[in-house]
């Protein structure tokens, strides 16, 4: 049951199989209606499971995430969309001190299966607030799972995954790579959601990423190929917690390690798997673990984006510095 | 005895004059534009065009009953906080016909959202006072079942609780269930942009819930003015739902009120805010230090305005309670401090493991990683203490 | 010609039936319960009972210019979009009275606090229309100086500004200034948690702020149902301060509802609340599609309360503007269109360094790093360049 | 000048002396006035200073922070006093999306010199909410400035500093050190607010901590120098930007390196600390840089925060695995 779908059709896929699936699903979020959302991945779910399910919501982030924690302490599966990645943060302090801690304050006795879905990420000429990368912001917090999915088969699953997970999701989505097209079955059974996948093969050193760089360095890799090098190219997919062991696994057979994403480096993802991968493969480092990422500046104007984003020749250039050691 | 009051819940420019008019009575009065009373200062019952109530003595008695338990509760748990065995106590002295009347109100399929101050609630809601005592003593964070008396883990972070009822207000109608759902919060916690947001999601989806505000006239060190320069009851109408002002230290009051709010809700005609005109006897927390901010004489004057002493009056002057009866509820208070106490001191410290308990539901393997790796860190010392000890052996 | 209207600004039991009695137009009006109105959608002039006005022929003509070209202005900006040339652009096509009639109202001393899309109330400060295509061509997110024209930058995040504009008023009062500061947001602002604390501490410290509020009746997808099911301005009186709904197509009722606001904050009286009652009459963005969720109907109706018309049936009727006048308007428009055509082509792009600029007015010892770093590497390119081409030569 | 105080009392006293140097400079917040704030920092300014320069503030941290940039905007230098680390959520957005971007947003022409004190930390026995460390949260974010004292004569003269810069900066006191005492000099001129400073020379391996991990480390250099190991300590004071410099120095010297925080290890400052060492330092390390902090779990109850904190054992056994390389 193969199909080729973009990735924006396949979280729509999903969302209705998962509405389909399971009477308690909700979708909820501003323009998520008629709409359809900002960036129609609710086209269609209003008109076909009407207002009860698919709920148009008053603009308040804040407003958005704690009424979908109630929805869920009555027995709900809310599956919140906010707008933009720059607009999670008036519902910060709900998903922090709430939705992030209310299980654990229960001692385990409640739940709160509630997804919270982003787009983020830049590179498609939007204003200030459209195309950041907040992740290391929700993965520094116990008790919310991070995730991420690269292409349309992982943005299929890995949101049904999440919709069925028990504990809070945020879900990050790579806005830019919404119309880019792959194979989905939507029979297959998935993998861990929590697992990272090596997306390439190489021999000479890994690169590590996520959600929209996980093109740029599959790119990265052809292009190295063509000089001679193996690039191998892990795909993380889940940011909290993450598959230090398939990453550890990587390294250990080429000896290097670059991290890439758009968030930027200080205090990103990247510390974190720098830090811990080095710790692991001490002795198979021949080089130190390279971060290649946003700068420590606020997102730039739109014309400037190109040269913020991290891209291929960003990507090299670190896989020069980190071969060269 | 029984005196007209005329009070109504509506904005100050429609009551004001007609209410509790000054020169009535020879005490200063609770009475303040828009304000339900039922039940005097002095322990007279007034009637009011509003809000009716017809209680049997026996149900007086037991809202009597409730009343002088929860403080007696509460009282118990200061001393325990004093002893060392509590870290920190919320008391909420003053506040005992503001809770118990509102809980009393609420039917079993109703839904509470509390702060951290409801223990005069819980109280109604027949949840273990023990369960409240877990997080002052510092070995959980609530830790009971929510679901159990349908009643929410207490709430620190202001104001949050309301959205959450809200939510659960809205699953409720989506049910089709007619109960209804109550969500507690403070005068200081009006300000907070939680509550606001609350406000507008439950007029929008004609959410059946309660806003249950307990002003109690002090936010720590601040005094409600700090908070709003109109009664917190008047935000109701710019949301486009009823808000009421209720005397609460009256405890008939203020079921009368919380009840027809509920079943304002319940019926489909969506939210309601019912602003309890109250006041913190004691200080905001046991580590918090009155002294600071405001004068003795305010309290002394709500001394005077105490709920349970009204109650007793009224009891008293109708000859709806015997000397037994107030003998039987000291010996039911002693038993419930001896009880609180000794569970207390009872209550077992958590293993240290528990640290990584409950992250998730759905578990994790960062957690499972760190559990693993401090559990071998932990066992290192005793293989250490043991590789001591048999050291000493040889 | 004139006619009486006694539409008040009070709740609408007050002066519902007493507005706008349908029967008496031909045409639906935009009259609503306690809208302020003083000129019709049919370009009469009416009176009202709190809101007086009296202006010469020239200022109704300058209002009118004002409209105009802002409307022009806006369709040019359009077309920008359309041709490439910018990557977004927010139209406030409708909102012209709203934003003319209360930017006109400011004194030069007042301070502006706009959303996105108040390109007419930049225009009434002198902001140079180029200045507000920067962040919709990306090539910056602002970057004008906000203290130039005592206008604030643009503010994307939904209902931030109302807080700036309150804090900044708290500001201009411990300086003891007589000058007021208006906030603008919209209807979907006003769900905002921000918004209502914003009112919060307006009213608690008595702030001279106007909170402006159009009420364009879309927020993206979402008609203000889905916000409030109550009239905006109605949200004040809960917080302590007058609110009032003024028709939003009738820049003299704007202009003089928004005078009086304004001059109440001045005055020492504290904040106010004006819900402008219009309509975004093309879509939320260009990016946007409303034939998704809205009918055309709605559109056109709303096409026939039209702001500019209306004012220009007036000035015919009263014989205040002859044909020059409007000729030269014309050309004014032109000219205005061409000079932000070639502008927009004209304006540089940023160099690439300037990601590095103004993150800090302190500077950073992290981001002299990244850049450091980043130059290096960027002139590797030119030394591979330099390099190959000097290859080349040997 | 030298006078020896707590650590509360110096920060009382620096925030007493910048009301007293600028007539711009205010102090805002949740009972900040009579009561004297809930540690007591702001005790006496109110009655001194009156209600026009320290300000009680409604119940609502976004609109503290919010309009605390209004006032900015309009030339004032407002201090803010969030009450506990775990309240500043509801603020986060105004900090995250407003006050860190709005100095780049118009192009340097406007400037934001707003100061917000986070009493941060466990180890007092309170509640939940009452104990977090987040400073991470605020070091991601590029605009903001992040900094901690750990003693009483850094508070005194860093709060300064950072009421005189004119970026925003996230002040994080330490509140289990509030009642610890030390001399502060009050003529001396101090040296740079990011500076790093080396706070125990030695030998064997480098301790890099801030706030109220410093005191902990100390100790665990003093108890390992009975055991013959020569600990250097330094104390970051600055968590955005980072001193990296001299944490290098130190490493060049010791070959070792051990981060100590409180906050949860995951994603958190001693991943960008080990990180970046690496890379700088990468064939002088003789161990890989190890983490001693919080668990990726809420922080834990009253009775609990003993284990749960980072303290002498755990630092010391980090000390061992690291000597151990
Ligand atoms: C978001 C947040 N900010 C600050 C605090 C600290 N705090 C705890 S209780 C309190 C005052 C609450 O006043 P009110 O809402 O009137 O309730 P009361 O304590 O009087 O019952 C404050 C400021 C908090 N718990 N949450
Ligand atoms: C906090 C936040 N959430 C969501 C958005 C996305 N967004 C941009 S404009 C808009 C609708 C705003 O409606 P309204 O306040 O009525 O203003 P209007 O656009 O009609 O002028 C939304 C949801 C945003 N900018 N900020
Ligand atoms: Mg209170
Ligand atoms: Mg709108």
């Amino acid at each position: 049951m193969t199909q080729t779908m973009a990735v924006a059709k396949a979280l729509n896929e999903s969302l209705r199989k998962a509405l389909e699936n399971d009477p308690k699903v909700l979708i909820m979020g501003e323009d998520v209606g008629k709409l359809g959302g900002v960036f129609r991945i609710t086209d269609g779910l209003h008109k076909d499971f009407g207002e009860g399910r698919v709920i148009d919501t008053p603009l308040a982030e804040s407003g958005i995430v704690g009424t979908a924690i109630g929805l869920a302490l009555r027995g709900y599966r809310p599956v919140v969309e906010i707008q933009f990645d720059g607009f999670v943060f008036p519902a910060y302090d709900q998903i922090v001190t709430q939705l992030a801690k209310m299980h654990a304050r229960a001692l385990g006795k409640i739940k709160l299966p509630v997804v919270i879905r982003i787009p983020y990420g830049g590179g498609i000429g939007a204003v200030e607030h459209h195309s950041e990368s907040p992740e290391a912001l929700f993965a520094h917090i116990p008790g919310l799972k991070v995730v991420s999915p690269s292409n349309p088969s992982d943005a299929y699953w890995m949101l049904q995954q999440a919709i069925e997970c028990d504990d809070p999701v945020i879900f990050f989505e790579p806005k830019r790579r919404y119309w880019d097209k792959g194979e989905v079955d939507v029979s297959a059974l998935p993998g861990d959601l929590h697992r990272a996948v090596v997306a390439q093969q190489g021999t000479d050193i890994t690169l590590a990423a996520y959600g929209p760089m996980v093109k740029v360095c599959l790119e990265a890799a052809a292009a190295a190929a063509n000089e001679g090098r193996s690039l191998e190219v892990v795909d993380l997919r889940s940011l909290s917690p993450i598959d230090f062991d398939t990453i550890q696994a990587s390294v250990e057979r080429t000896g290097r390690l670059v991290v890439v994403h758009e968030a930027p480096v200080f205090y990103g993802a990247g510390a974190e798997i720098a830090a811990r991968i080095t710790e692991r493969c001490f002795y198979h480092l021949e080089a130190p673990v390279l971060r290649v990422g946003g700068f420590h500046a606020p997102y730039p104007p739109a014309r400037l984006e190109e040269e913020y984003l991290p891209g291929l020749d960003r990507v090299l250039d670190a896989v020069d510095r980190a071969l060269a050691f | 005895m029984s005196v007209k009051s005329t009070a109504a819940g509506g904005p100050p420019a429609k009551g004001r004059g007609r209410t509790s008019p000054r020169g009535h009575a020879a005490k200063p009065r609770t009475g303040e534009p828009g304000l339900v009373q039922l039940l005097t200062p002095e322990g007279e019952r007034v009637e009011h065009a509003d809000y009716a109530i017809d209680l049997t003595p026996e149900e007086l008695r037991g809202l009597y009953r409730d009343m002088v338990l929860t403080r007696r509760f509460d009282a118990e748990a200061i001393t325990l906080q004093r002893q060392g065995e509590l870290g920190l106590w919320a008391s909420l002295l003053g506040q005992e016909a503001a809770q118990i009347g509102s809980g009393r109100a609420t039917r079993p399929d109703d839904y509470v959202f509390p702060t951290y101050r409801e223990h005069g609630v819980a109280w109604t809601r027949d949840v273990d006072p023990l369960n409240l005592l877990g997080m002052f003593r510092g070995v959980n964070h609530g830790g009971w079942d929510p679901n159990e008396n349908n009643f929410q883990l207490y709430t620190i972070v202001i104001g949050s609780q309301t959205l959450h009822a809200t939510g659960y207000a809205m699953g409720v109608a989506k049910d089709g269930a007619d109960a209804a759902v109550i969500a507690y919060f403070g005068d200081g916690a009006s300000s907070q942009g939680d509550v606001a947001e609350a406000f507008t999601f439950a007029a929008v989806y004609n959410a059946p819930v309660v806003f249950f505000c307990q002003n109690n006239q002090w936010a720590i060190s601040e005094p409600t003015e700090k908070q709003s320069r109109v009664p917190i009851y008047q935000r109701a109408a710019g949301y486009g739902f009823p808000g009421v002002r209720v005397d609460g230290n009256d405890v008939l009051a203020v079921l009368a009120v919380t009840r027809a709010a509920l079943e304002h809700a319940r019926s489909g005609q969506g939210p309601m805010l019912v602003e309890a005109f109250t006041y913190r006897m004691g200080a905001h927390t046991t580590t918090d230090d009155p002294t600071r901010y405001r004068r003795d004489e305010e309290r002394e004057e709500w001394a005077s305005k105490d709920p349970i002493a009204r109650l007793k009056t009224y009891l008293e002057r109708e000859g709806f309670a015997d000397e037994d009866f107030y003998a039987g509820i000291d010996a039911e208070s002693d038993a419930l401090a001896k009880r609180v106490r000794e569970g207390v001191r009872n209550m077992p410290n958590p293993g240290t493991m528990a640290i990584f308990e409950n992250v998730y539901a759905d578990g994790s393997a960062l957690v499972d990683e760190e559990r693993a790796q401090f559990a071998a860190y932990q066992a290192s010392f005793e293989d250490a203490a043991a590789g001591s000890s048999a050291g000493t052996g040889h």
